[in-house]
């Protein structure tokens, strides 16, 4: 220990926090708290200015202890622990309070938030001064990987780590590999063959000897951390295997969302109103065609069923509208006289050449009808038989404010993508939170979109976001470059933020070995005493709050640590 | 001072509480409380039990209150400023229907916080505390006040004492300066003492046993195994000094919260542990039997050794309280068992 | 009685075991416990239903555990202090006999714990009608009237921790309430120390209490505090169906759980 | 007003701190009251409390020499409440003061004799005091001798007067580590002190032994020093009981029938032989 | 409405509620300032003696929040923490203490607008309540520690 000498940083984030805190008069009566030797406020805390701001002062003033008072720690604690790390000082001696979403943005009387940030702050200084220098530990790295999910993304990763040389054990649930990439028939916006791609990389993952495929397999449970993971699996005809990895790809990629609870479609009620899934296999096919085996003469495509929708998935699936603007396309080779409708409620074309895809096939007859998403859902009812077609759909068009009926034997409903069925028995298995549309949380949405807050555990391609095979293939390479970053260094950090217990202190019994989920805590009978892996140790901290003499403590939250950040928030509110 | 000797009658009792109270003394008094009588704050005489052989704890809080704050303190960002107690702060108080070996047992404490480093917070709460005690005209067989040289009529440390002549009347013994006050501020409350023979009113407590058997005799004893076999009962619970007169050991203990603090004083006892565990974790007190051994040892060879006057004034109170029935003065008796074997 | 004193004279004539935990006569009349080491003295052992001090607080003791292997004369308490302690790895069946006594005077001797637990199960252990009736009768107050309830008497703790030196199942090595870094519980005993100790007191033998009502008979204010263990006692009881001290090989109460543990306020 | 309160504490400034080894400071304290600091005296060996106001008081001796004026020097090391806080302070910190109690090392009755000073590890403080004290009067006394060991070399304190110590010629210093735990650049001794000391063998002849350590290594010290012809009465060494008050009123630290405060710290072997075994 | 501000503090775990938290900030849904958030690794952490120091420095109110069952980042803390809250919370009851002024909830990564409905509800709940003078009335006993 020593006399702590602290350096806080109150940023701006443009006008995000300076707009509702004042973030003058916070750095401003920072000052007087014990300890401060700097305080200062600054545009943009997380830029190289506001870094470089940080180290110079470390330097200059001897700074031991550094508080950021910005966003949350969740999206920059990383990035000042290396800016402390640079300045040759712990990362651990590090605080960040949250006065942006916890905060600024949150509130609307600027004096109430300027006094909640001084708050937070005071705590924050007070908790630092607790603060301990933290050491990593670093664990060796089983150079295997195990990836579940071969879909596009999975195989592509698969085949990236087996190229380099290393062990991939590829767990895939269905019969197949694939995914959906191999249900579809051409890919936008080119419209090249899917097939023609993904025959040969399935080829090559069945021949390569670095990889042991498991079709038909599921994981029940997976033990250990990064770099030593472990699982037993039970493939198909196949007896029980042991596995063990250093690193785990999540690619479960997403489902298509069963359309029927939006009667007004009425899917299940008329045969030849299909999913854009059941579309792709019949094109996949050859064989466009009514269930009734004639040839449909008018076709209309409807966007955004179950997406972008409060009800059932408010999220955006993405793709829809491309594949929507091919299957335009495909159905005008393939019927050069049929009518052709998309029903959208916004052309969302983004990425390279889909745009002009959208202006090529606006060319090709095809009648672009909007529809009001949020309040005015297209219905489907049966046509008359006068009305020389199958069904007819009514909507009021958007653009014209015109009712219209919308002539259709087949319209092509393009479903929502959602988390696959046993998304979230994955996500525990693996220690990966889901967010609320059941797709896996990254470690940080832009920074770190590949990795999670389980360190060791990636997820790439829907399974993370609904996404283009591009964008999936490049996801799974990204997460391949970490890890077989990882392998060549051989070792991995683990955070220092691990239980520890004093043995002087602790009587015996054991209460915390039954509570740690990560076994990483035995009994010494020599001793008498309970002791903990560093490294198995996650952090979680309920043998600490369990432990009736407090022999437990937990660096980086220790008891010490949090009561003084609550004093201070208390007192100083 | 020669004791002065005056009558007081019972009725007068009522108009003496009162008025004490309005001369801004805070009176203690026992007080039968879910049937254990304590000392507590009293306005008027009929609160006070007058059904008590002595109460189950002591009057010393009063004195040397269970916890005090013998400092302050006061943080600024690089400023701490230290306060002194404010002596004027402590109240004028009058202790009411002590026993005499209550009122001994504060000459005991006063030779622990006296000596040659003087505690003025003690002294001055003693000065401020007038003490009229009552003489015992029963006992129980926990007490043994006669064994450890206190009589159920003693005066020492009382500044009134008080001794039932009959149901309406209390001899009352003058015994130093600040009784004298007291009686000279309520005069019309005293009258003429008659002549009786005070022996025959108090209690016939029988000695139980000879003390001289003891003293001197302890010490070379320190490794006798007698202490062992003693405690084995012993939970260390620290309840005997919380509730002895004459346990003056204590723990000092910062309070703050960043903006302002308090330095404490609290009761500790010699029983616990933790008492004298070294931060090494190296105890040299590290059983029972040890710490037992310092209790009797503390009573009855350190303090007649320094102070010259007894440790323990037998008023029984640690054995009542015991709730394992260590019994201090079969303890004793049987102490002088092992040492004339 | 007879019986008791004729066993124990055996077991340590035989040297089965070196000393005896149970009980004599104490002053005036009443029941203390008592170490018997040497045959002879085993004319002193009492049992009758005026021994319900549990002894099981000796178990622990260090001059006590020092002697040797023990016999313990074992009231319904101390059988299952035996229980829970053993189910927290604090004595081990090795250690020490147990002899009891039925109500109908029948003595019993126990060559495991599990033959104790089989003992337990058959026995009463619900709280004693008194305090039963004091936690109904302080559930019915108002939060105001039970907080002054409370307020009333832990101002009278002197914070003696004679309740923990009494209680069995307080064994740590070191107390939380000595926990300075930070300073957990306030030192002195003023009504906030006292209050936060309470609280600490309870939880940390809650799912552990075999209700012997030990704490409070230690209590020199006669504060009655056994009332908040009792209370954890019924919650664990009606929340979790678990008593302590049945059992010496579960995980205690609130190192285990159910994932479906039934609440009713979570939002 | 201090001498109202005996536990009112007098306020110094921290003017240096010094890392000695980890966990392990030294504090130069100077009092803030003018008044004080001219008139304030103390004898080596003695001790006092300290305070992280707010946080509590802890017991150390006073580590610097009572002929050095204007300061003086505490070390400790880091072991609980008390100690952490004071870690934590740094130049210009106010902390308390009270003091000093306790009997002191009888230096003027060792005039024209030889010392030895044999210390282990975290205490040497007290040693410190006496040894510049001595030898800031060398002339009174022969030769001075010098055991120091610890277990590791980074845990030996006082390095640059280790250094010092070292360099002067009329006094000659023997440093050990515990086996095993020498450095490449280790140039003193490998061995624990006792062992240190038997062969190092310093004459007893006109000689006081000053021993400071672990209870440990004075358990095995003092049979060494006899056999090399001590009498008890030459061989002194400070007790650490634990203590709040400092003046013999809180209970703890008493030995039997002597107080550590009081009749203590610094006691001589014969007068140990003679008390129960409760430090 | 009384124009009383409660200070009530909110423990939560890092991976759930905290992140919640941080989703109703991106959202840009208002609540009230009162609530102030410490940050603990998971709800198996959170020891009850947090929640009582809270009292003891001047909280009106105190939120305990983190995953919901079978949702935690630790696989089961939250199981942990679930049944010391049922415990705790009838025993301060028993106590006198007034348990209304403790919430307890589970508020996922994807609930930021549950956040801020429990912050809302819960300050106003408070509100309502009033300061809670019994709970300061210990402390202030304390600091003006009567003489005797
Ligand atoms: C109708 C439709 C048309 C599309 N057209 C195009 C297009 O033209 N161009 C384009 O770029 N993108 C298109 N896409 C998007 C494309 O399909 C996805 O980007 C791609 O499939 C994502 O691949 P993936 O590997 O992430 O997931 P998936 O393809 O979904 O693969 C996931 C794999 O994981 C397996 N799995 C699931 N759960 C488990 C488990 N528990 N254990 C083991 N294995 C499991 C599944 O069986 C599957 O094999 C289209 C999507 C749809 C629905
Ligand atoms: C005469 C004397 C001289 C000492 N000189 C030094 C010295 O020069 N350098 C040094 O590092 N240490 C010295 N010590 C030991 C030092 O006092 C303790 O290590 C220190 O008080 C621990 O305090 P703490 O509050 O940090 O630890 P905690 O364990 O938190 O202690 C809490 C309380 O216990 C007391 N305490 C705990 N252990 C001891 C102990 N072994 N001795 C006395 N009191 C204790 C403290 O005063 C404190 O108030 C000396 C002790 C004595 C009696
Ligand atoms: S819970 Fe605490 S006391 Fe019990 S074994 Fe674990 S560390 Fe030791
Ligand atoms: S902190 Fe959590 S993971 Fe670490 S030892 Fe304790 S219970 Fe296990
Ligand atoms: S003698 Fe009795 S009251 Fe005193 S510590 Fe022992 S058990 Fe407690
Ligand atoms: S030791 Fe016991 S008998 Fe003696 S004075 Fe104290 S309480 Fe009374
Ligand atoms: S808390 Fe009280 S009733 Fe419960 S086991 Fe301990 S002493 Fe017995
Ligand atoms: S025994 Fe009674 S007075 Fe002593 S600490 Fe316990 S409750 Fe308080």
């Amino acid at each position: 220990m020593e006399k702590p000498r602290i350096g806080v940083y109150v940023c701006w984030c443009g006008t995000n926090i300076a707009k509702m805190v004042d973030v003058e008069a916070v750095a401003e009566e920072i000052k007087n708290v014990p300890n401060v030797v700097v305080s200062r406020n600054y545009k943009y805390m997380c830029s190289d200015p506001g870094q470089d701001m940080i180290i110079n002062d470390i330097k200059e003033f001897k700074l031991n202890r550094i508080v950021v008072s910005a966003c949350s720690p969740r999206i920059h604690e990383i990035t000042f622990r290396k800016t402390l790390k640079k300045a040759e000082l712990n990362p651990y001696l590090f605080q960040m309070a949250n006065i942006r979403e916890h905060d600024s943005w949150v509130h609307t009387d600027r004096a109430e938030a300027t006094k909640k940030a001084k708050a937070l702050v005071t705590a924050a200084i007070n908790r630092i001064n607790y603060h301990e220098p933290l050491k990593e530990l670093s664990v060796d790295i089983n150079p295997a990987t195990l990836i579940i999910g071969g879909g596009i993304s999975g195989i592509t990763a698969a085949l990236e780590i087996a190229d380099a040389d290393k062990k991939v054990y590829m767990i895939e649930k269905s019969n197949k590999l694939g995914g959906y990439t191999a249900d579809i028939d051409l890919t936008y916006p080119h419209l090249s063959s899917v097939q023609q791609m993904l025959g040969p990389m399935i080829e090559r993952m069945k021949k390569n000897k670095n990889i042991d495929l498991f079709l038909e397999t599921e994981i029940k449970e997976i033990t250990g951390y990064i770099g030593n993971f472990e699982t037993i699996i039970t493939p198909k005809n196949d007896n029980e295997t042991k596995l063990s990895f250093g690193n785990i790809v999540v690619s479960i990629g997403l489902r298509s969302w069963d359309p029927s609870p939006l009667e007004n479609y009425g899917y299940g009620k008329f045969p030849d109103v299909i999913t854009s899934v059941e579309f792709e296999k019949m094109l996949l096919s050859g064989n466009i065609a009514k269930k009734d085996g004639s040839i449909p003469k008018n076709i209309a495509i409807i966007h955004c069923v179950g997406s972008r929708n409060k009800n059932y998935h408010e999220y955006c699936s993405r793709t829809c509208c491309t594949v929507a603007l091919k299957y335009a396309n495909q159905l005008r080779s393939a019927f050069p006289n049929a009518s052709i409708y998309e029903l959208f409620a916004d052309m969302r074309t983004m990425s390279k050449g889909c745009e002009e895809l959208y202006t090529i096939t606006s060319r090709k007859k095809v009648v672009f009808m909007m529809f009001d998403q949020e309040n005015d859902l297209p219905g489907i009812r049966k046509a008359n038989i006068n009305d020389n077609c199958e069904m007819i759909i009514e909507l009021n068009e958007k653009r014209s404010r015109k009712f219209v009926e919308v002539p259709a034997d087949m319209v092509i409903l393009m479903v929502a993508m959602e988390g696959r069925e046993m998304v979230k028995e994955v996500a525990q298995i693996t220690g990966v939170s889901l967010d609320g549309n059941k797709l896996f949380i990254e470690k940080h949405p832009k920074l770190d979109p590949v990795a999670t807050t389980t360190s060791g555990v990636y997820t790439v391609g829907s399974c993370q976001g609904p996404k283009s095979i591009p964008d999936s293939v490049s996801q799974a390479r990204a997460a391949v470059a970490r890890i077989l970053g990882t392998i060549a260094r051989g070792t991995a950090q683990v955070a220092g933020t691990t239980a520890h217990i004093n043995i002087n202190i602790c009587c015996g019994c054991q209460m915390c070995i039954s509570v740690c989920p990560y076994s990483a805590i035995s009994f010494d009978a020599e001793k008498n005493v309970s002791v903990i892996n560093e490294i198995l140790c996650q952090g979680c901290g309920t043998c600490v709050a369990l432990c009736r003499p407090n022999a437990i403590d937990i660096w980086g939250c220790s008891n010490r640590q949090m009561t003084a950040e609550l004093t201070a928030l208390l007192l100083s509110d | 001072m020669n004791i002065e000797n005056k009558l007081l009658k019972l009725s007068s009792l009522e108009g003496l509480v009162l008025k004490l109270n309005q001369d801004g003394k805070q009176v203690f008094a026992p007080v039968k409380k879910d049937n254990i009588v304590n000392f507590a704050p009293v306005s008027a005489f009929h609160e006070m039990t007058q059904d008590y052989i002595v109460t189950a704890r002591s009057a010393k809080f009063v004195v040397f209150p269970r916890v005090e704050t013998i400092l302050e303190m006061q943080f600024s960002k690089d400023n701490i400023t230290l306060k002194d107690k404010d002596l004027s702060s402590i109240p004028d108080a009058v202790l009411l229907g002590t026993r005499p070996c209550d009122a001994a047992g504060f000459k005991v404490l006063t030779s622990i916080f006296e000596g040659d480093y003087i505690d003025n917070i003690y002294v001055t709460r003693l000065k401020k505390t007038t003490i009229i005690s009552i003489s015992c005209n029963n006992y129980d067989a926990k007490c043994f006040c006669t064994s450890v040289n206190v009589h159920p009529g003693g005066t020492a440390g009382s500044d009134i004492l008080l001794t039932r002549i009959d149901n309406d009347n209390f001899l009352a013994e003058i015994v130093t300066e600040k009784g004298k006050e007291i009686v000279n501020k309520f005069d019309t409350l005293f009258d003429i003492a008659p002549d009786v023979n005070k022996d025959s009113l108090v209690a016939n407590v029988p000695v139980e046993f000879d003390l001289s058997a003891i003293l001197g005799k302890i010490y070379p004893r320190f490794e006798s195994d007698i202490w062992v076999e003693q405690s084995l009962r012993c939970i260390g619970c620290g309840t005997c000094a919380y509730v002895c007169p004459t346990c003056g050991c204590f723990d000092i203990q910062d309070v703050s919260d960043g903006h302002n603090g308090q330095r404490k004083r609290s009761w500790d006892s010699c029983g616990f542990d933790l008492f004298t565990l070294h931060s090494s974790g190296h105890n040299p007190r590290n059983t029972q039997s040890k710490r037992w051994r310092q209790r009797i040892l503390h009573k009855f060879v350190y303090v007649p050794e320094q102070d010259n006057i007894l440790g323990c004034v037998g008023c029984g109170r640690c054995s009542r309280a015991c709730s394992v029935d260590m019994n201090l003065k079969e303890h004793l008796i049987n102490l002088i068992g092992e040492l004339t074997k | 009685m007879d019986s008791i004193r004729k066993r124990a004279r055996e077991l340590l004539e035989k040297n089965t075991v070196k000393v005896v935990i149970g009980y004599g006569v104490g002053s005036d009349n009443t029941v203390r416990a008592i170490f018997v080491r040497r045959p002879e003295g085993v004319e002193e052992l009492i049992f009758d239903e005026t021994c319900v001090q549990n002894l099981a607080v000796y178990l622990l003791k260090n001059e006590i555990k020092q002697i040797g292997k023990l016999c313990i004369i074992a009231n319904i308490s101390a059988l299952r202090t035996i229980l829970q302690l053993a189910s927290e790895h604090q004595i081990h069946e090795e250690e020490l006999l147990c002899l009891s006594v039925t109500p109908n005077g029948e003595l019993l001797e126990f060559t495991g714990f599990k033959d104790i637990e089989n003992y337990i199960s058959s026995c009463n252990r619900d709280l004693p009608d008194k305090e039963s009736e004091m936690i109904k009768k302080l559930e019915k107050m108002s939060v105001d009237e039970r907080w002054q309830f409370w307020m009333n008497h832990l101002s009278r703790c002197i914070k003696c921790y004679a309740c923990r030196s009494a209680c069995p199942m307080c064994y740590c090595t070191r107390c939380q309430v000595e926990y300075n870094q930070p300073q957990w519980i306030t030192v002195e005993a003023t009504l906030m120390g006292n209050f936060e100790w309470q609280i600490t007191r309870t939880m940390h033998l809650a799912g552990r209490c075999v209700n012997c009502g030990e704490c409070a008979r230690a209590c020199p204010e006669d504060i009655p505090i056994n009332l908040l263990n009792y209370k954890t006692v019924l919650t664990v009881k009606e929340k979790y169906n678990i008593s302590a001290g049945t059992n010496a090989n579960i995980d205690s109460v609130m190192s285990s759980f159910e994932s479906d543990d039934k609440e009713n306020f979570i939002r | 007003m201090n001498e109202q309160n005996i536990y009112m504490p007098y306020l110094m400034r921290i003017e240096t701190v010094r890392d000695e080894a980890p966990f392990v400071k030294t504090f130069r304290l100077k009092f803030i009251n003018e008044e004080i600091l001219n008139r304030f005296t103390f004898k080596t060996g003695q001790f006092g409390e300290y305070s992280a106001i707010g946080e509590g008081e802890s017991t150390f001796c006073i580590a610097s020499s009572p002929t050095l004026k204007g300061y003086i020097e505490c070390t400790f090391r880091q072991t609980g409440k008390v100690t952490n806080a004071l870690a934590m302070k740094g130049e210009d910190d106010v902390i308390g003061f009270r003091g000093p109690y306790g009997n002191f090392f009888p230096i003027h009755e060792w005039k024209n004799k030889n010392l030895l000073f044999i210390a282990g590890g975290i205490a040497l403080p007290p040693l410190r005091s006496v040894i510049w004290n001595c030898l800031d009067l060398r002339n009174d006394y022969k030769d001075v001798t010098i055991i120091y060991g610890a277990k590791t070399v980074d845990e030996l304190i006082y390095k640059h007067e280790l250094k010092t110590w070292d360099e002067r010629s009329d006094v000659k210093l023997v440093t050990t580590v515990d086996p095993g735990n020498e450095t490449p650049e280790w140039k003193g001794k490998i061995g624990f002190v006792p062992t240190v000391l038997d062969e190092v063998a310093p004459s007893s002849e006109n000689t006081v032994a000053i021993v400071c350590g672990p209870p440990i290594m004075i358990k095995y010290t003092f049979p060494v020093l006899e056999k090399l012809g001590f009498t008890s009465e030459n061989i002194f060494t400070t007790l650490e009981n634990r203590m709040k008050c400092g003046f013999g009123k809180c209970g703890r630290c008493n030995v039997g029938k002597v107080f550590v405060c009081k009749d203590g710290p610094v006691f001589t072997y014969k007068q140990l032989k003679e008390l129960p075994q409760e430090y | 409405m009384s124009d009383f501000q409660p200070k009530i503090v909110a423990f939560v775990c890092t991976w759930c509620t905290y992140a919640g938290a941080d989703l109703a900030g991106t959202s840009r849904i208002k609540y009230e300032p009162n609530v102030k958030i410490i940050r603990f690794p998971c709800t198996g952490r959170i020891d009850y003696m947090f929640l009582i120091k809270a009292f003891a420095n001047g909280a009106d109110g105190v939120i305990v929040s983190g995953c919901h069952p079978n949702d935690c980042h630790y696989v089961s803390g939250n199981f942990h923490a679930r049944r010391r809250w049922i415990v705790f919370r009838e025993l301060v009851d028993f106590l006198g203490m007034d348990v209304n002024r403790l919430c307890f909830s589970w508020v996922s990564a994807a609930e930021g607008a549950q956040w801020a409905k429990i912050v809302n509800s819960f300050t106003e709940e408070i509100r309502q309540l009033g300061p809670y003078k019994a709970y300061m009335e210990l402390v202030k006993k304390d600091k003006n520690e009567s003489v005797f």
